[in-house]
């Protein structure tokens, strides 16, 4: 059984179709990150889940139910948000115990479920005040715990962590991934950060124009995006691209007057007069010398020194490039050298359909 | 049976007095003035002696102001026990409306179609052969107040007629002292039009354009001396800058103004004021030209009620209304006529005796409210209203305009 | 929402007796003038006795201070047979304000909070046209609600009155209420909503307590505009329940040979008295609650 | 938790469309179909009561040809134009006047503040009596000295329009004022230090870049200026009857005059429909793209 399982779901608003007969299916104690520019669906996918926005085809199922048409309290989701959406005239107490209060839960009971919540998020001393008197992190804590105290099996979160500033952000993003792994519940994130999607999902989906772009785990999403748009979405700084064609019966790349032997590359061979190839900073080294059908002449622009490694911005066969190269390695800028790169890891597309081939 | 049912009202309230067992019966009406609300107070009194009580619902300002309130209520399915209208057309289409009661047997009872003097007023309140309104006093429009003090002031002897009016003007002026004393409303502005035409141009040139509608004769040569006259009346009220009439009429009695054109209920402000006439002031029906009055007037109209009680108690009102006593006593306070013609009013002062004279003789004439409808009413109202306001209308103008409206009058 | 505790915004105040401040003070002060000379003139007026007032000049203070015209207002000036005033309407006043107040503003923030949060299809549309009814003259629809009022069966009772107050006071109340409500954060709203509260209860246990300013803007207009009202308390009410405006119409135009000027304005005075200290007392949240009721749109 | 069916689309937020009735009622019955009532009824020769006698356009025929109509147009563009130039421009500008850090701010705002709490019956008394060439203005000037001065709007027929401006932007000015102290007060300062920084003069800053971030206050003010223009009446009755003349006859007073005065129902309402008309013309437009069909979220 899937916790949360959204079939051929579609929305529109008037005539402008927001999400695309979408479906997801989120396994129990999964935790998914909905990621992608904004604009792409992802608040609207997590609000039609909680039963915030009325879906216009398409069913909604969590825990074995059909909740398309339930009420939001009714389909057993905690929710945080980004405005973190405390109620400002309750004390965080109040703020806590307000949906349990709603589901008309024994006083005793309500207290310790809120003393519990307090005690997993360390905010106990900040009960009794307003959330007027507390920081950022204190409150997005509060809105996590009034998620928590519902003892619920699904946790549905909407960029939770935007509002933060950098230091925080990391604090508490690592302080979610502890609360998963201590709960085990299952948890929809969305974001537009991706480190935080990277970081905390067990699956990503990457969004854009309401249609979910590719659906896998972390790891394969960087390394074997499914399109162009989710090659260049994912990784910072972003996939080299290079525009050629694809020929010898799928065995080598043409760019301009180089050719690349597409050795070692898993995936399906066929001559395309249009296609392109993807290659991550890290996944090409920087040489004073060729290696024959795997390398490129380039030569140096920049040098980027970023702490614990360095990034060089090269121009080859009239494409700019960067790649990633430990900070020690210092470059001239106009110094003539030679890429070598890693094609097994290369990511090859129709420049047509902008498909992985 | 009246008497019975006062009998039992009686016994009824002695034995239960706690509660009002007498009839409440909200009586609304647009008398606010010193003289109208103590005329007004005499209906009350009388009323309240038959064991009933009267609830006193004025409205200031003046009859347009009022009379939505009314009209309200009784459309809306709240009416007053019985309400004041100016008889003739503006009840008109309430009473076909069935709104308002009828009183054609109380009459006949007590015979008023014998009492009521001159005849017209009872004819007024009775559409298609049956009663429906209480006449309470005729008023006449036709009358010039002058200040004895304002004329000694000026050095010149108390006109006689407007003729001499007018000519005193220039002397009263030189003293500082506006000649005539016109209230800023619409209505008195006509107000003084029509009651020129009368004493002016006489019974026949009023017919023919009120009764007739004669749009040649309201266009023509005959009506000349009218807009002369009323020309006149505008260079004279030139300085006064009062709103109400009754502030004009103070204006007189002051002898800040030398005369004043206004109905008879002038009478009681300056029955108020302590005034006589004769000493402190002088009268002129008809402005002294032509002795004629129009015989238009206050009547009460009485919404039907669903309650019986109160249907009942609005025939004792009604009943006293039409009381010899009621009538003298009112009428005395609010100097207007009474409409009966079988009271003695020894007690009425000079310029009453000189209108019941008039009345006597039959010099009368309807009054245009019941000849003409409210809306051409309003549409005379504002003709003088500009034309008294504003001196570049000429006189042509204005009685081309005139004639225009009598064109479309119904 | 704007919060007018962040203090003015303008140029930085500089020396205090800086030319600039001169001017600005010179000009404030200019402008106050004219704003309480009338003011003045009321207060002077009604504490004058009728001679001194015959005697011309407005703006001079009393020379013998007389609180008779204030008596007189109050208790004695006569309307018809009605001799006591205006006392006779202020609990009249009283009796149709405090019910049409609370209600024209529960209705009207109700709609607010729905059109604003709970958009559904069409609503939008019927808040247009109360926003065109906004404009429509009192005076063309009395007709319509006369009959609308004799077919309810309602007509001439408080409960009329109070009806009437609330459909004309709720096209503005309602776009007051729904501009504040839209600048609640939209999340707020979620939150309840999955923390299981409904309509009825995020509008009273969320929206109502975090929304003091809106509801004091309403309530001094509602105030202001409901004790001030003469034309619906004369027509859709009856003698005795007539609110005080009435009686202040009857005093103003019930002249007894001269205008009583000093009466009028101590009557005008005493109308006037329970919208302005409403505004005083609590003008200050009327501005903060403005601000957050006509800021967003 | 339950498996729980589409529900039909009217059930959807059943309780928000609940809490909508009094509104849409008010809406549809009252602004709607009071409107249409009157519209219909503007085509008969309806007198004291409305009936159904069909006289197809001849009431508007003879609106159009009555002066008293005219004047009363023109009054409204003349009272209309001026009062919401003026009410905008002074608003405005004594916004800013308080918003310069100034002292005692809250005194002059509750100065400029408080008529708004007196009725338009007592603003119009009011000014009548110190506009009275005998005991106001002009006799106070003519007692200085100036013999010859003349200042008696009221009754002039020319100028008394400008007379019952002058009262009516004392009554109103202060609230506009309010709503733009707000509106300045709800603009991110970090705009000021931008324009500071850029050495953007301050008039400039107010006029290109404060205005126009003050849209929503602006669209609020001019319903409610707008609003009351069309509706003015009280005012005119209290201070000038409509006189000297129909020299300050205004829309909503002619409506009312022919409704019940004059007994011509169909003729008010003939007149209440051109106002409709010309509210519907300029409003509705306007209402729509601002209110209507516009989504959030």
């Amino acid at each position: 059984m899937h916790s949360i399982s959204v079939r051929d779901l579609t929305l529109n608003f008037g005539s402008h179709a927001v999400l695309k007969t979408m479906n997801l299916d989120v396994a129990e104690g999964e935790f998914i990150v909905l990621l992608g520019p904004s604009g792409c669906g992802k608040s609207t996918l997590l609000n039609c889940i909680a039963g915030l926005l009325d879906i216009s085809d398409g069913e909604i199922w969590i825990k074995g139910q059909n909740v398309t048409w339930a009420e939001p309290s009714e389909r057993g989701i905690g929710m945080v948000f980004q405005s973190y959406a405390l109620y400002p005239q309750m004390t965080v107490r109040g703020n806590l115990s307000f949906g349990l209060k709603n589901a008309r839960m024994p006083k005793a009971e309500i207290e310790s479920r809120v003393a519990r919540a307090a005690k997993i998020l360390q905010i106990e001393p900040l009960l009794d005040r307003k959330p007027g008197a507390l920081s950022g992190g204190q409150r997005q804590r509060v809105a996590i715990g009034r998620a928590l105290v519902r003892d619920v099996d699904v946790f549905l979160f909407d960029e939770p962590l935007s509002n933060l500033d950098a230091k925080l952000r990391a604090e508490l993003r690592v302080e979610i991934k502890r609360l998963h792994s201590r709960l085990n519940n299952t948890m929809v994130y969305v974001t537009h950060d991706q480190i935080e999607a990277l970081t905390l999902a067990d699956r990503i989906a990457v969004m854009k124009g309401g249609v979910i772009q590719q659906l896998d785990a972390p790891q394969v999403i960087y390394n074997r995006p499914a399109n162009l748009f989710v090659a260049g979405f994912i990784g910072s700084p972003a996939m080299n691209f290079l525009p050629g064609a694809v020929v010898d019966g799928g065995r080598s790349f043409r760019l301009g007057e180089h050719s690349i032997a597409l050795e070692g590359y898993d995936g399906r061979a066929v001559d395309l007069p249009r296609a392109i190839l993807g290659l991550r900073p890290e996944h090409i080294a920087i040489a004073t010398d060729p290696r024959p059908g795997t390398s490129l002449p380039a030569v140096v622009e920049l040098d980027e020194p970023m702490g614990a490694d360095s990034l060089v911005w090269l121009k080859a066969a009239g494409q700019q490039m960067s790649v990633r190269v430990p900070v020690e390695r210092r470059l001239e800028p106009g110094t003539p050298v030679y890429l070598h790169l890693d094609l097994p890891k290369a990511s090859l597309f129709d420049a047509a359909t902008e498909q992985r081939i | 049976m009246n008497s019975v049912k006062l009998a039992l009202g009686l016994l009824a309230s002695v034995a239960l007095p706690s509660v009002a067992c007498a009839t409440d019966l909200e009586v609304t009406h647009w008398w606010t003035s010193g003289g109208e609300a103590a005329a007004v107070a005499e209906l009350a009194k009388a009323f309240d002696a038959t064991g009933n009580k009267w609830v006193d619902g004025a409205i200031a300002g003046s009859g347009d102001t009022a009379r939505p309130i009314m009209v309200s209520r009784i459309t809306g399915g709240d009416p007053m026990a019985a309400t004041q209208f100016n008889h003739g057309r503006q009840a008109q289409e309430l009473v076909e409306a069935g709104l308002m009661r009828d009183f054609t047997e109380l009459a006949a009872k007590e015979g008023w179609a014998d009492i009521v003097n001159p005849p017209s007023l009872l004819a007024n309140c009775t559409l298609d052969g049956k009663i429906y309104c209480v006449p309470v006093n005729i008023h006449s429009w036709q009358w010039l107040w002058l200040s004895n003090k304002a004329f000694a002031d000026a050095g010149v002897p108390v006109p006689t007629n407007w003729d001499e009016f007018v000519a005193a003007a220039p002397a009263l002026e030189a003293k500082g002292i506006t000649p005539l004393a016109m209230g800023q409303q619409a209505w008195q502005n006509a107000g003084a039009f029509n009651v020129l035409m009368v004493a002016v141009g006489g019974r026949d040139l009023f017919m023919k354009v009120y009764g007739d509608k004669d749009e040649a004769v309201a266009g023509g040569a005959e009506l000349g001396p009218v807009f002369k006259a009323i020309d006149d009346a505008r260079k004279m009220a030139a300085n006064s800058k009062v709103q109400d009439w009754n502030q004009a009429t103070n204006m007189v009695i002051t002898g800040q103004a030398g005369g004043q054109i206004m109905g008879d209920w002038a009478q009681g402000e300056f029955q108020i004021a302590g005034q006589v006439a004769g000493t402190d002031y002088t009268c002129l029906p008809g402005l002294g030209m032509n002795e004629i009055i129009s015989t238009g007037g206050d009547a009460f109209y009485f919404p039907v009620l669903s309650d019986p009680e109160a249907s009942a108690a609005q025939e004792v009102l009604a009943s006293t209304m039409m009381a010899q006593a009621t009538q003298v006593a009112f009428n005395l306070k609010k100097g207007s006529l009474p409409v009966r013609g079988d009271i003695d009013l020894s007690t009425a002062n000079d310029c009453m005796q000189k209108g019941l004279e008039i009345l006597a003789a039959g010099n009368v004439i309807q009054g245009s409210d019941e000849l003409i409808s409210p809306d051409t009413t309003t549409q005379i109202n504002d003709l003088m209203s500009e034309f008294f306001n504003d001196p570049a209308i000429t006189v042509e103008d204005a009685q081309a305009r005139f004639a225009d409206i009598i064109a479309t009058a119904e | 929402m704007a919060d007018l505790t962040k203090g003015p915004r303008g140029a930085k105040p500089r020396k205090i007796l800086s030319r600039r401040n001169i001017m600005l003070y010179g000009i404030l002060f200019v402008i106050s003038v004219y704003y309480l000379l009338p003011l003045y003139v009321m207060v002077v007026t009604s504490l004058k006795g009728m001679p001194e007032i015959r005697l011309g000049n407005i703006f001079s203070p009393p020379v013998e201070i007389t609180f008779q015209p204030w008596v007189k207002a109050w208790a004695q000036a006569c309307t018809g047979l009605n001799c006591d005033g205006l006392s006779r309407g202020f609990w009249n006043s009283v009796q149709i304000t405090v019910p049409s107040v609370i209600l024209s503003i529960a209705v009207a923030a109700v709609n607010g909070y729905a059109l604003s949060l709970w958009k559904f299809r069409g609503a939008e549309t019927f808040f247009a046209i109360l926003i065109v009814g906004a404009f429509i003259p009192y005076q063309v629809m009395i007709y319509p609600i006369v009959i609308i009022l004799r077919e309810i069966g309602i007509y001439g009772t408080l409960w009329g009155l109070v009806l009437v107050h609330t459909i004309f006071g709720m096209p503005i109340l309602t776009l007051l209420f729904r501009n504040y409500f839209s600048s609640v954060p939209e999340e707020l709203f979620k939150a309840a909503r999955v923390d299981g509260a409904g309509f009825w209860g995020i509008f009273l246990r969320i929206m109502v307590p975090m929304s003091l300013p809106i509801f004091v803007v309403a309530l001094i207009l509602q105030v202001t505009g409901i004790w001030n009202d003469f034309l619906f308390g004369v027509i859709y009410t009856r003698p005795d329940t007539y609110p005080m405006t009435v009686q202040l119409n009857n005093i103003v135009n019930s002249v007894q040979g001269v205008k009583e000027y000093n009466v009028n304005m101590a009557a005008t005075l005493l109308t006037g008295l329970v919208p302005l200290i409403i505004y005083f007392i609590s003008g200050k949240l009327f501005v903060r609650g403005i601000a957050a009721g006509a800021v967003k749109g | 938790m339950s498996t729980s069916p589409r529900p039909y689309r009217l059930l959807r937020n059943l309780n928000a469309k609940i809490a909508s009735v009094p509104m849409i009622l008010t809406a549809l019955v009252i602004f709607v179909g009071g409107t249409a009532w009157t519209v219909f009824y503007s085509f008969t020769d309806s007198k004291l009561l409305p009936r159904l006698r069909f006289v197809g356009l001849d009431q508007y025929e003879r609106l159009w040809s009555t002066g008293r109509w005219l004047t009363s147009i023109e009054n409204l563009l003349i009272y209309g134009v001026l009062t919401l130039i003026f009410s905008l421009v002074i608003g405005f500008l004594l916004a800013v006047l308080l918003d310069q850090k100034i002292r005692f701010e809250d005194t002059f705002r509750t100065i400029f503040l408080y008529p708004f709490a007196l009725s338009f019956i007592v603003t119009g008394l009011v000014w009548q009596w110190i506009l009275n060439p005998e005991f106001g203005v002009q006799n106070v000037v003519r007692s200085l000295g100036f013999t010859e001065f003349v200042f008696d709007p009221l009754y002039d027929p020319d100028i008394v329009i400008y007379g019952v401006l002058i009262a009516g932007l004392w009554q109103g000015t202060g609230l506009i004022m309010c709503l733009m102290l707000a509106g300045l007060r709800g603009i991110d300062e970090d705009i000021w230090k931008a324009a500071r920084i850029d050495g953007i003069p301050t008039w400039k800053t107010y006029i290109f870049i404060i205005i126009p971030m003050m849209r929503p206050v602006f669209v609020t003010t001019l319903v409610i200026i707008m609003s009351g223009i069309v509706k003015v009446y009280d005012l005119v009755v209290a201070q000038t009857g409509g006189g000297p003349g129909n020299a300050s006859e205004v829309p909503a007073k002619y409506v009312y005059d022919f409704m019940f005065a004059a007994q011509n129902l169909g003729q008010g309402f003939a007149a209440s429909t051109m106002m409709l008309l010309s509210v519907v013309i300029i409003v509705v437009p306007w209402a729509y793209l601002e209110f209507g069909g516009k989504r959030r979220g």
